[in-house]
C-alpha cells in the first residue's frame, strides 16, 4: 500500500540533467589558486575569498526554486566504477544543508577576515585555501547521489579540514591534529570503507533511494551490525564513544571551529548518518526490524551524557563542543524516530542549530579577540564590556535550547511532536530533560555576564566590543535564528518535501 | 610509415636497446648527450608503446613473429590486453623517471654519467621484454638483463649498498634459477617453450606431479623476485641504500613486472583451471599475501627512514596484488591488474618526492622531512597525493583499485583478506600522517638550530627551495596521472581489464 | 636387482643434479664468506644446467651436426639420429648469463671488500652496527 | 640458520628427488622434448639456413633474439663491472717506475724528476714490485697468436663445426687477458685500451641489433635475416647463412671485448693501472 | 655415452663442487672451482652437448676462473669457512 502510493509519488516526480551542482561543488575549489596567487596582497585574496563564497550561495540558491517545485537535479561526473559512478543529485535534503552552510560560508568569511586580521595569524593564504576546499567538500556530500560520491566528498572534507583544525602548528594542535584523524579517518576506513563494500557486493548499487536498497537484499542481523557500523563509523556527527575528536579540534582558530564544527564537518556527519538511515536502509526497512530504538538509544545516552560534560566545562569552546555532540544527536534521534514529524524536526534542526551554535562560536571568538579570555569562570560581568556580542550570545544560547522566538524552538518542537507520534515516550522525556540542561550550562553564563555584583566583576571601565568584522557577523546571525523562528520557510518547506519523498505522504 | 605498425612490438625493445649502446659510444666522446639520447628513446618507446595498445584495443590480440619463424619453432611476441595496459603504464613511468634523473644522475655519477644511462635503459629493456615476449624461456633471459642492471644500479649507492646488491644479487639469481629449473621441467613434459603451445600440450598430461612441481618452482622463482613475504628479505636494504634517482625506477617497475609475469605463466602457461582448480595452491598462496600486507605494514611503522618506510610499503602492497590476483575472482583479478598499475604510478610518485627531497637535505631520515611544507611545497603535496592514494582515499586511484580488492575478498569469502587491507591502510594513514606531521610541524632545522622561531614558523621561514625543474615536470604529471588513472578506472576496468581476464571468470 | 640399475641407469643424472642443487643452495645458505656463496651460486646455476642438457641427451644419437654433401644435399635427416639441440642452444645462453652474474657478484663483492675490509657476513654486520650508531633506523 | 638451511634445503632436495621418477628416462628418444619442437629443427635447418650446425642456427637464427639479448646481458655485464668498479684516474702519481729491460733493474723517479723518453729499453710500470719472468712472457706471446688465430677460426667454423660467436669471443678474450696476466695491465692497455673495448663491446651489440633493424627497413621481420636477400646473389636460403655470420661475428666481437673490459677493471680493482 | 664413465665423473664433479665450497681459502676454492666447471664440462661433451660444453671450458674453467683469481687477488685470501 505505502509502497504503491509512494511509487505515484515518484512518477509525479521530475529528474533533470544540469551541472549546475558541479559548479556549486567546484565554484569554492576554483578560487583557490587566486587565492594563492593573489597572496601577496591580502585585500586581493580576501575578496576572491569572497567572490567565491557569493558565487557558491547565489548557485545553490538558484537551484531552489526547482527543488522547491519538487524537481531534482541530477550531474553524473564520471562512471568510475562499473555499475557504480560520481553522480551527484540534488534533492530537498541536501538543499537544506547546501543553503545553510553555503550561507554561513559568507558570514563566516566576513568574520574570518576581522578574527584573522584581528590576531595578525600566519599563514593566511593557507587558511583561506583549505577553508575554501573543504566548503566544497561540503557541498559535495550535500549533493551526492550514493554512497560512493558521499565518500569521497567526505574525505575530501577530513583531509581539507586537517590544516585547518592545526593551523597553529605547536604542539597542542598536533595532538589535537591526531586525535582528528585517528577518529575520523580511522572510522571512515575502517568501517564506513567495509560496510559500503558489503553493501555494494551484496546490493550492486549505492544510489540513494527513497526506499533505500537494502531491504530484503541483506538479513535483519547484517543490517543491525551495518547500521552500527554507520553510526559510529561517520564519527563527524560525534555519536558516543566517537566524540573524542570534537572537544580537542577546538584548538583551531574560531571561524573554524565555528563553521567547520558547528556548520560543516559535524552536520556532515548527522547529513550523512541520516542519508543512510533514509536512502540506504529505508525507513520501512529499519521500523520493520525494529531498529529505531537501537538509534534512538545511542543518540539518546550521546545526548545526556554530552550535556552532563557541557555542565562541567569550563572552557567556553569546549562548553560549545560538548553542546554540540548533544545537539547532533537530536538529529540522529529525530530521523531514526522515523515518525514523520521527528523527521522534520531533525532535518530543520541541522538548519536551526547551524544559525544558533555559529553565533555561539563567533561570539566566543569575538570574546577572544577583544580581551583574550577563553575560560566561562573569568567571563564574570562581561555584558558590560561586550553587551552586543552577549545578547547575540543570548539569542544563539536561546535557539540552542528551544525556546521562542528563536529558530531553535521550530527543529525541537516537531522533534517533541515526533517522539509522541512514535509513541517514544522515553525519548520525549530525554529531550526535556536535555533541554533544562542546555539551559544549565548556557544561561548562568548570560546571567553572569550581566548580573552581578560590582564586586564580582572581572571587566569593567567603558564599553570595548571586539573589531566591527567580529561583531557584525554574530548579530546578524543571531537576528537571523530569531528571523527563523518567525518565517521558517524555506527550510521547513525542504525538510517536508525532503520527508515527504522518504515517506511517500 | 604504415608498414611500420607492425613492426611496434621489435620497437619497443630494440629503441632502447639500440639508445643503450648508442649512449655508450657517445659518452666517450661527448657526455652531455647522454641525457637527451636517452630521452628521445623514452619517448619513441611511449609513442610506440600508446600505439601498440591502441592496435590491442581495436585489433585484439598482436602476435609478431621474431626471425619470421611460426611459433613454437621461434620466439614470438604476445601483445594482448594484459600487457598492452601495463607496458603503457611502463614505459610511461620510466620515461618520467627519465627525465626526473638529470640533475641527480650528474651529481651522483658525475663521471660515469654515460654508463649510467646505459644500464637504466637496459634496465628498462628487460622490462619491456618480459612485459611483450610470449615466450617462457626468453622471459628468463630479459628477466636477467633486467635483474643484472639492476643489480649494479642498486650495489654503486654508498655505504650497505654494494653489501644490499649483493644479498639482492644472491637472492635474485636463486628466483631466476628456480624459475629455469620450472620451464626445464616443463620442457622436458611438454615438449615446447611457446608458452601458449605449452598450455595446449599440458591438459593432457595433468595428474603428474612433476607438473605441480614445475609450477610451484616458476612461482616460488617470481615469488623470490617479486619480494612477497616471507622471500622479501632483500628488498628493503636494496631500495633503502640504493641512489634514490635508482630506487624510484626500480620501486615502481621490478615488482610489478613480475607480479605480471606471475599472472602471465598462472595464466597462460598453466591455464586457470590448473592454478586454481587443479591444485590447491590457492590458500596458502593468500595467506603468503595476508601475511606480507600485514607485516610489510607492520615493519614499515617500525622506520625511521623515509625510503626504508616506502619499501616495507612495496612489501605490502606485492601481497595486495598476489592476494588479489590468488582470490581467483572477477573482481579481485581486476583489483589486482588495476593496481600493478596505479601502484606503479603511486610508488613512482612517492619515490621520487623522496627523492627530489634527499637531494635537497642530502638525507632520507624522517626527521629530515622537518619544514618540508614550506621549503618544497609543491614536492610535498605531490607527496601527499601520493600518500592519500596510498591510503586509499577516492578520488586518487589507490581507491579504486582497493575497492576491487576489497570487494573481490568479500566476494570470495575470504574475510582474512578484506581485514588485512583495511588495516595496511590504517597503517598507512599513521606511517603517512607522521611524515607530513613532521613537515608540517617542526620547522626546517639547520645545523641542529630551529631555521625560523617555531613560535611563528610564518615568518622568516626558509626560503623555497623546490626540486629541480625536471623532477617537478615529473612529480607533477605523476600527480596528475594519479587523478586521471582514479576518475577512468571505470574504463580501464571495463574495456580493458576485463578482456584481459580468463573466459571462465565470465 | 636388475630393475634398481636399470632405474640408476635411467635417473642418474637427474639426482646429481639434485645434488648439486642442494651444494649450491647450502653453499649460498650456511657460507659466511661472499665469495663462498658467489661459488654455490655458481654451482647452483651449473647444477641446473646440467638439468637441460640431460633433457636433451638421446641414446644412440649423435652431435647436431648435419652430415652433408656438398651441393645435392637430397638424404633424408632422421630427427631421432642427433641429439636434441635446442636444449644446448638454451644452455649457451644461461652460462652466458652466468658468467654475466658472475662478474657482477664479484665486482659487488671487492666494493664490499674495500668498504669494509673483509668478505665475512658476520664480520661486516659487526661493523654496520659499529658504523652506524643509529643502528635502530634500519634494523630488521 | 646453518642447521635451519640444511633441513630447508634437504626437503627442498627431497622433493625434487621424488620428482625425478616421473621425468623421462635419460636419453629416451621418445621422450616429448625429443618429439615435439626438436625434430623440426634437425629435419629442417639445411633447408631453411643451410647451417649444418643446428645449435648455431637454432643460436643464431631461430631463437635469434634470445640470442641478441643474451649478447645485450654480457654487455651489460661488462658495463655494470665498470660502473661499479672504476674509479676515475687519479692526478699524477707520486712516484713512477720505470723498468729497465735487459737488465731488469726498478727505477723509482720521485714527482719532478726527469722522466725517460718513449724508447725500446725502458717500460713503465706500475708499481716496485711487478714480476717479468722472460719464459713465461715469451712463451705466452708465442701462443697467444695461435689462440687468437684458432678463436677466429671458432667463430668463421662455427657454421659447420661446434662454436659460433660466443665461443669464439670468449677464447678471443682469454688469450688477451692471457696476455695481461703473462705481462702487465699498462702493456695490456696499450694494445686495446679500456675505451676502445668499451666502443667494441658495443659496437659488436650494435652489429647483431643493426642487422636486425635492418631487416625492419629491408620489409622482413626484425631479425628476419631472407630480408637479406634484396642484396644481389643471395637467395633467402643464402641471407640466412650469412645473416648467421654476420651476427656471430657481432657476437665474438662483443663477446671478446667486454670479457676484458671485466677483466680489466676486475683486476685492477677500477684503477686500470696495476693488473695482476 | 657410457654410463659407467658418466657416474666416475659425475662422482669427480661433486667431489670438485663439495670441495671448492669447504677449502678454506679462497684460491684454493676458486682453482677447485675451475676444476669443477673443467670436470663439468668433460661430462657434457659426452653427453653430445658439444657447444655447451665448448662455451663450459672457454666461460667456466677459463675466464670464470680467472675473474675469481683477479677479485681474491684484489680482496683476501682469508676465509672462515
Amino acid at each position: 500500500m505505502l509502497a504503491k502510493k509512494n511509487k505515484e509519488f515518484f512518477e509525479l516526480m521530475e529528474t533533470i540533467g544540469s551541472i549546475r551542482p558541479l559548479l556549486a561543488i567546484l565554484a569554492s575549489a576554483l578560487v583557490i589558486p587566486l587565492i594563492i596567487l593573489s597572496r601577496g596582497s591580502p585585500n586581493l585574496r580576501e575578496l576572491w575569498t569572497m567572490v567565491g563564497a557569493v558565487l557558491k550561495f547565489m548557485i545553490v540558491f538558484s537551484m531552489l526554486p526547482m527543488v522547491l517545485a519538487g524537481t531534482q537535479i541530477e550531474c553524473t561526473l564520471a562512471q568510475v566504477l562499473p555499475g557504480f559512478a560520481l553522480q551527484l543529485r540534488v534533492d530537498a535534503l541536501g538543499m537544506l544543508f547546501a543553503l545553510v552552510s553555503s550561507f554561513l560560508w559568507i558570514i563566516t568569511s566576513l568574520y574570518s577576515i576581522g578574527y584573522m586580521r584581528g590576531l595578525q595569524e600566519h599563514d593566511q593564504t593557507r587558511y583561506y585555501s583549505f577553508f575554501a576546499l573543504s566548503l566544497s567538500a561540503t557541498v559535495g556530500v550535500a549533493f551526492s547521489a550514493n554512497l560512493l560520491t558521499l565518500y569521497l566528498f567526505y574525505e575530501l572534507l577530513t583531509l581539507s579540514t586537517y590544516p585547518l583544525v592545526t593551523h597553529h602548528q605547536d604542539q597542542e594542535a598536533r595532538s589535537s591534529g591526531r586525535k582528528y584523524l585517528f577518529f575520523i579517518l580511522g572510522t571512515s576506513i575502517g568501517m564506513i570503507l567495509p560496510a559500503m563494500l558489503f553493501i555494494a557486493h551484496k546490493t550492486g548499487t549505492l544510489d540513494f533511494t527513497s526506499q533505500g536498497i537494502v531491504a530484503g537484499r541483506i538479513s535483519g542481523q547484517a543490517t543491525s551490525f551495518l547500521v552500527l557500523l554507520f553510526v559510529f563509523g561517520f564519527a563527524k556527527a560525534a555519536v558516543m564513544p566517537f566524540h573524542a575528536w570534537l572537544p580537542a579540534a577546538m584548538v583551531a582558530p574560531t571561524p573554524v571551529s565555528a563553521l567547520l564544527h558547528a556548520v560543516a564537518v559535524v552536520k556532515v556527519g548527522v547529513f550523512s548518518v541520516a542519508r543512510m538511515i533514509t536512502g540506504i536502509f529505508g525507513t520501512g526497512w529499519l521500523d520493520d526490524l525494529g531498529l529505531s530504538t537501537l538509534i534512538c538509544g545511542l543518540a539518546a545516552l550521546t545526548i545526556i551524557v554530552s550535556s552532563l560534560i557541557a555542565l562541567s566545562a569550563d572552557g567556553l569552546k569546549r562548553r560549545l563542543a560538548f553542546s554540540t555532540i548533544g545537539q547532533l544527536s537530536y538529529i540522529i534521534l529525530g530521523v531514526a524516530l522515523l515518525s514523520k514529524s521527528g523527521m522534520v524536526g531533525g532535518l530543520l534542526h541541522i538548519g536551526m542549530h547551524a544559525f544558533g551554535k555559529i553565533t555561539l562560536f563567533f561570539c566566543a571568538g569575538a570574546i577572544f579577540v577583544a580581551t583574550g579570555v577563553t575560560n566561562v569562570s573569568q567571563m564574570v560581568g562581561i555584558g558590560k564590556r561586550m553587551p552586543l556580542t552577549m545578547s547575540a550570545f543570548f539569542i544563539g544560547a536561546l535557539s540552542v535550547i528551544g525556546l521562542p522566538p528563536c529558530g531553535g524552538f521550530i527543529s525541537k518542537w516537531h522533534l517533541v511532536l515526533g517522539t509522541v507520534e512514535a509513541g517514544q515516550f522515553l525519548m520525549l522525556g530525554i529531550l526535556l530533560v536535555s533541554s533544562l540542561l542546555n539551559a544549565a550550562y548556557f544561561l548562568p553564563i548570560v546571567y553572569r555576564a550581566f548580573f552581578c555584583s560590582p564586586s564580582e566583576s572581572m571587566f569593567e571601565g567603558p564599553m570595548a566590543e571586539a573589531p566591527t568584522w567580529c561583531l557584525l557577523p554574530p548579530l546578524l546571525t543571531a537576528l537571523l535564528s530569531m528571523v527563523l523562528f518567525f518565517y521558517p520557510q524555506p527550510f521547513l518547506r525542504l525538510a517536508r518535501l525532503g520527508v515527504q519523498a522518504i515517506t511517500g505522504g | 610509415m604504415g608498414g611500420m605498425t607492425e613492426h611496434l612490438p621489435a620497437i619497443i625493445v630494440a629503441v632502447p636497446l639500440l639508445a643503450a649502446l648508442i649512449v655508450t659510444v657517445v659518452w666517450w666522446f661527448n657526455d652531455r648527450l647522454c641525457f637527451p639520447l636517452s630521452v628521445a628513446a623514452g619517448l619513441v618507446v611511449c609513442g610506440a608503446s600508446a600505439n601498440l595498445f591502441q592496435k590491442v584495443l581495436t585489433q585484439g590480440v598482436i602476435e609478431y613473429r621474431l626471425g619470421g619463424w611460426p611459433p613454437p619453432v621461434g620466439i614470438v611476441f604476445r601483445v594482448d590486453h594484459l600487457n598492452g595496459l601495463i607496458l603503457v603504464v611502463v614505459t610511461l613511468v620510466a620515461f618520467l623517471n627519465l627525465v626526473a634523473s638529470r640533475r641527480s644522475a650528474e651529481k651522483e655519477f658525475r663521471d660515469k654519467v654515460g654508463a649510467f644511462y646505459a644500464l637504466f635503459l637496459l634496465f628498462i629493456t628487460g622490462l619491456f621484454g618480459i612485459l611483450i615476449t610470449g615466450d617462457a624461456f626468453n622471459l628468463f633471459v630479459l628477466l636477467e638483463i633486467a635483474s643484472l642492471t639492476g643489480y649494479a644500479l642498486i650495489g654503486i649507492g654508498s655505504g650497505r649498498a654494494s653489501l644490499s646488491g649483493l644479498n639482492y644479487l644472491l637472492m635474485g639469481t636463486i628466483g631466476a634459477s628456480l624459475y629455469l629449473f620450472g620451464v626445464g621441467i616443463l620442457y622436458v613434459l611438454t615438449g615446447s617453450l611457446n608458452m601458449v603451445d605449452i598450455a595446449g600440450i599440458l591438459p593432457n598430461l595433468w595428474p603428474s606431479s612433476a607438473i605441480v612441481l614445475a609450477f610451484l618452482l616458476c612461482m616460488g622463482g617470481l615469488f623470490v623476485k617479486m619480494a612477497l613475504f616471507p622471500l622479501h628479505a632483500w628488498l628493503p636494504n636494496a631500495y633503502t641504500h640504493a641512489p634514490s634517482v635508482v630506487s624510484s625506477l626500480v620501486a615502481p617497475l621490478t615488482t610489478k613486472v613480475m607480479i605480471y609475469a606471475m599472472m602471465r605463466v598462472a595464466l597462460t602457461v598453466f591455464t586457470f583451471d590448473f592454478a586454481f582448480n587443479q591444485i590447491a595452491v590457492r590458500g596458502p598462496i593468500l595467506w603468503l599475501a595476508i601475511l606480507a600486507i600485514v607485516g610489510g605494514s607492520l615493519m614499515a611503522l617500525s622506520q625511521r627512514r623515509l625510503k626504508k618506510m616506502l619499501a616495507y610499503i612495496v612489501v605490502a602492497e606485492v601481497g595486495y596484488m598476489v592476494g588479489g590476483f590468488w582470490l581467483g575472482n572477477k573482481a579481485g583479478m581486476s583489483g589486482a591488474v588495476l593496481h600493478i598499475i596505479n601502484d606503479a604510478v603511486m610508488t613512482l610518485c612517492v619515490f621520487l618526492a623522496a627523492a627530489a627531497i634527499t637531494i635537497r637535505t642530502g638525507d632520507d631520515r624522517l626527521s629530515s622531512l622537518r619544514g618540508m611544507f614550506k621549503r618544497m611545497p609543491l614536492t610535498m603535496a605531490v607527496m601527499v597525493l601520493g600518500g592519500l592514494s596510498l591510503i586509499g582515499v577516492p578520488p586518487t586511484c589507490g581507491f579504486f583499485s582497493k575497492w576491487y580488492l576489497i570487494s573481490g575478498g568479500i566476494e570470495a569469502g575470504h574475510l582474512g583478506f578484506v581485514m588485512a587491507l583495511i588495516i595496511s591502510s590504517l597503517v598507512n594513514v599513521v606511517l603517512f600522517f607522521r611524515c607530513f606531521e613532521i613537515g608540517y610541524f617542526e620547522p626546517f632545522m639547520r645545523g641542529g638550530e630551529p631555521h625560523s622561531a617555531p613560535v611563528e614558523p610564518g615568518y622568516g621561514a626558509p626560503t623555497v627551495q623546490e626540486a629541480p625543474v625536471e623532477m617537478l615536470f615529473a612529480l607533477l604529471t605523476t600527480a596528475l596521472l594519479l587523478l586521471l588513472l582514479g576518475l577512468f578506472s571505470g574504463q580501464i576496468v571495463t574495456r580493458v581489464i576485463h578482456q584481459a581476464l580468463p573466459a571462465v571468470l565470465g | 636387482m636388475e630393475t634398481i640399475g636399470t632405474l640408476i641407469i635411467a635417473k642418474y643424472n637427474y639426482w646429481a643434479v639434485v645434488v648439486l642443487i642442494a651444494i649450491g643452495l647450502y653453499a649460498m645458505i650456511a657460507k659466511k664468506n661472499l665469495v663462498k656463496k658467489i661459488i654455490g651460486m655458481n654451482i647452483f646455476q651449473t647444477a641446473i644446467i646440467l638439468f637441460y642438457v640431460s633433457i636433451g641427451a638421446k641414446r644412440g644419437a649423435t652431435l647436431p651436426i648435419i652430415e652433408h654433401g656438398h651441393g645435392e644435399s637430397t638424404h633424408m635427416v632422421h630427427a631421432a639420429d642427433y641429439i636434441n639441440p635446442l636444449p644446448h642452444v638454451l644452455m649457451l645462453t644461461a652460462i652466458v648469463v652466468s658468467v654475466a652474474t658472475l662478474g657482477v657478484a664479484l665486482a659487488l663483492a671487492m666494493r664490499i671488500y674495500f668498504h669494509y675490509g673483509t668478505l665475512e657476513e658476520d664480520e661486516i654486520q659487526k661493523k654496520i652496527i659499529g658504523d652506524e650508531p643509529d643502528k635502530i633506523d634500519s634494523s630488521g | 640458520m646453518k642447521r635451519l638451511g640444511l633441513i630447508a634445503i634437504i626437503i627442498f632436495g627431497g622433493l625434487l628427488f621424488s620428482i625425478t621418477f616421473e621425468l623421462p628416462d635419460l636419453g629416451d628418444a621418445s621422450s616429448p622434448a625429443s618429439t615435439h619442437v626438436s625434430p623440426y629443427y634437425i629435419e629442417h635447418t639445411l633447408e631453411d639456413t643451410s647451417v649444418p650446425n643446428v645449435v648455431t642456427a637454432i643460436l643464431a637464427d631461430y631463437r635469434g633474439y634470445d640470442t641478441l639479448f643474451e649478447t645485450a646481458v654480457i654487455f651489460s655485464a661488462g658495463l655494470a663491472c665498470f660502473f661499479l668498479l672504476r674509479i676515475p684516474e687519479r692526478k699524477a702519481p707520486k712516484a713512477r717506475f720505470y723498468r729497465h729491460l735487459t737488465t731488469g733493474l726498478t727505477l723509482r723517479i720521485e714527482k719532478g724528476g726527469r722522466i725517460p723518453e718513449e724508447s725500446k729499453e725502458f717500460e713503465r710500470i706500475d708499481s716496485a714490485w711487478v714480476p717479468n719472468d722472460v719464459i713465461i712472457n715469451m712463451t705466452c706471446r708465442l701462443v697467444v697468436p695461435f689462440v687468437q688465430l684458432f678463436a677466429l677460426y671458432v667463430i668463421a667454423h662455427g657454421h659447420h663445426s661446434p662454436g659460433g660467436g660466443f665461443q669464439g669471443g670468449v677464447i678471443f678474450g682469454a688469450a688477451i687477458i692471457l696476455f695481461a696476466i703473462s705481462n702487465n695491465l699498462r702493456s695490456t692497455t696499450r694494445r686495446l685500451s679500456e675505451k676502445s673495448s668499451a666502443l667494441l663491446g658495443s659496437g659488436g651489440v650494435i652489429i647483431y641489433l643493426g642487422t636486425g633493424l635492418l631487416c625492419i627497413l629491408l620489409g622482413a621481420g626484425f631479425l628476419n635475416y631472407s630480408g637479406l636477400s634484396v642484396f644481389p646473389g643471395l637467395d633467402p636460403v643464402s641471407a640466412r647463412s650469412y645473416g648467421i655470420l654476420i651476427v656471430e661475428i657481432g657476437v665474438g666481437i662483443a663477446v671478446t671485448a667486454v670479457m676484458v673490459w671485466i677483466y680489466y677493471n676486475l683486476a685492477s680493482a677500477g684503477t686500470q693501472e696495476e693488473g695482476l | 655415452m657410457i654410463w659407467q664413465l658418466d657416474l666416475i665423473i659425475l662422482l669427480m664433479v661433486v667431489i670438485c663442487g663439495i670441495a671448492a665450497i669447504s677449502i678454506r681459502d679462497l684460491l684454493g676454492a676458486a682453482i677447485m672451482f675451475g676444476a669443477y666447471s673443467f670436470m663439468m664440462c668433460l661430462l657434457w661433451s659426452i653427453m653430445g652437448a658439444v657447444d655447451v660444453s665448448f662455451t663450459e671450458a672457454s666461460v667456466g674453467a677459463g675466464v670464470s676462473t680467472v675473474f675469481f683469481v683477479a677479485a681474491v687477488f684484489r680482496t683476501t685470501r682469508r676465509t672462515r669457512d
